[in-house]
């Protein structure tokens, strides 16, 4: 997998591309956490270009999201593949997870 | 006129299998025209599936090999796995509160909740020191 | 640890239908792990058999259907091709004369020619009204 | 399939990108019988980026070739994948047509 990450105007994007799995999840829980501790309150994830998630990358963007929430930060999720969202969906992640259409309408949200 | 047909191999108890896996139902997809839903919705289950037998299955640091068997007939895409690890019948399991709010929401057990979600049925046998799971789900043509 | 399995599919009399046949051959080349150039081979072995039974194979205009069955097994692939066209069988051909100069060469021939050199093993049976071709091919992993 | 036409120094080279079978053997054939009935005397044949050839595609070369020859003309095939030569040879082909490693071994050829 391959992980883009931008900041601008306060907020950190990250493009994902490719696979979120239990072979690369752990390099992307790094790389959130390590962006949250660094003192980022805002995260964008950009599912664009993701092409499979499984629960292993469900977990990463769950302890994120606690994470944040505990630094009153927060978090959107946009641009998803029909079945990546059938997947939040299943995990009933989407009641507490803000998923919009594009990654305009997520910096809306800030 | 449907495509009918089957397929078996074994997987080393490695996480590095899980690229063989998804390669050989990449295969499979294209070979029986499944929609790219479906093919997500079948490598979503196997990984799950697979990824738990390799992490709480085996109690000794051995060499252990899964099963796998895939057939497609009438429209329906069957599929076994087959591992020597401890008895575990992921029916069983309660599943996770859902929806939840995110305090309520634990880290963690959502990996068969997803199969059972995924598949249209599940089935479970433990059969001479081997867990038998049997996974059904219908076929969608692109 | 090989892989083992099996698929059948039909194919209409249309010469588009190379395409799906190419495409499901991929399907099982990665499925199975072939090499590139067995899978090449495999493919071409398969398009000439298949372009000369709808070139040659009916002599009506409806729509035929011609099933392929593919399966490998101790690392040995088999494809059985059948067809309800005329009866044919193509081991009776007389090879081309191989090498030959620019001047003797004749345009065309080549197709069964073709088949028998890549194929390690062919076979024919007319079978109630059907022609029956067994191809053999060891299989060379990638 | 994707013929690429380029006339250099007198000579034509088709670059032949893709499968060349009965589906697409006709358009390839039209193309080379056009240029040599267009004056064209010297041409190369580019596989490197053939994927796929069958007893289709070896009868419009030996059509080709055919036609050349009897206007004094020369012919060079160059780049075949190995696979894609195999066929060449089980045709006999050969023995009679000048297959070469590189498009630059081809040009020095005329
Ligand atoms: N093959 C197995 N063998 C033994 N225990 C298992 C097996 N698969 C799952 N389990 C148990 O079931 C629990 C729930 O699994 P799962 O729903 O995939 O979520 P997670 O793996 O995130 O805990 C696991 O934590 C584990 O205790
Ligand atoms: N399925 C078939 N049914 C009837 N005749 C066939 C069939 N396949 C091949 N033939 C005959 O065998 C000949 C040789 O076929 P082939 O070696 O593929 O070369 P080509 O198609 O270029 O002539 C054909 O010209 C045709 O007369």
């Amino acid at each position: 997998m391959d992980i883009v990450e931008v900041k601008q105007g306060g907020v950190s994007t990250f493009k994902l591309q490719g696979r979120l799995d239990s072979n690369t999840s752990q390099s992307f829980e790094k790389r959130l956490l390590d962006a949250i501790s660094d003192g980022t309150k805002n995260v964008i994830i950009d599912f664009k270009e993701l092409d499979y998630i499984s629960s292993a990358g469900l977990r990463v963007i769950l302890k994120a999201t606690k994470t944040l929430k505990r630094q009153d930060g927060k978090i959107m999720l946009c641009a998803m593949q029909d079945y990546v969202k059938e997947v939040f969906e299943i995990a009933g992640f989407d009641s507490f997870l803000p998923i919009v259409a594009s990654l305009d309408d997520a910096f809306k949200a800030f | 006129m449907s495509t009918t047909g089957s397929v078996s191999f074994e997987l080393r108890n490695n996480l590095s299998e899980l690229a063989t896996l998804c390669e050989k139902m990449e295969g499979v997809g294209q070979t029986l025209s499944l929609s790219r839903r479906c093919l997500f919705e079948m490598n979503l289950a196997l990984d799950e599936l697979f990824t738990n037998i390799i992490s709480y299955g085996f109690r000794d640091q051995s060499e252990h090999f899964i099963r796998v068997h895939i057939s497609a007939d009438h429209d329906v895409l069957t599929v076994v796995l087959e591992d020597d690890g401890i008895a575990f019948n992921p029916i069983d399991r309660i599943p996770p509160e859902v929806p939840c709010t995110l305090d309520e929401c634990k880290v963690g057990g959502l990996g068969i909740h997803l199969v059972k979600n995924l598949m249209d049925e599940v089935s479970y046998e433990r059969r001479a020191g081997t867990n038998v799971l049997t996974l059904k789900k219908s076929i969608e043509k692109s």
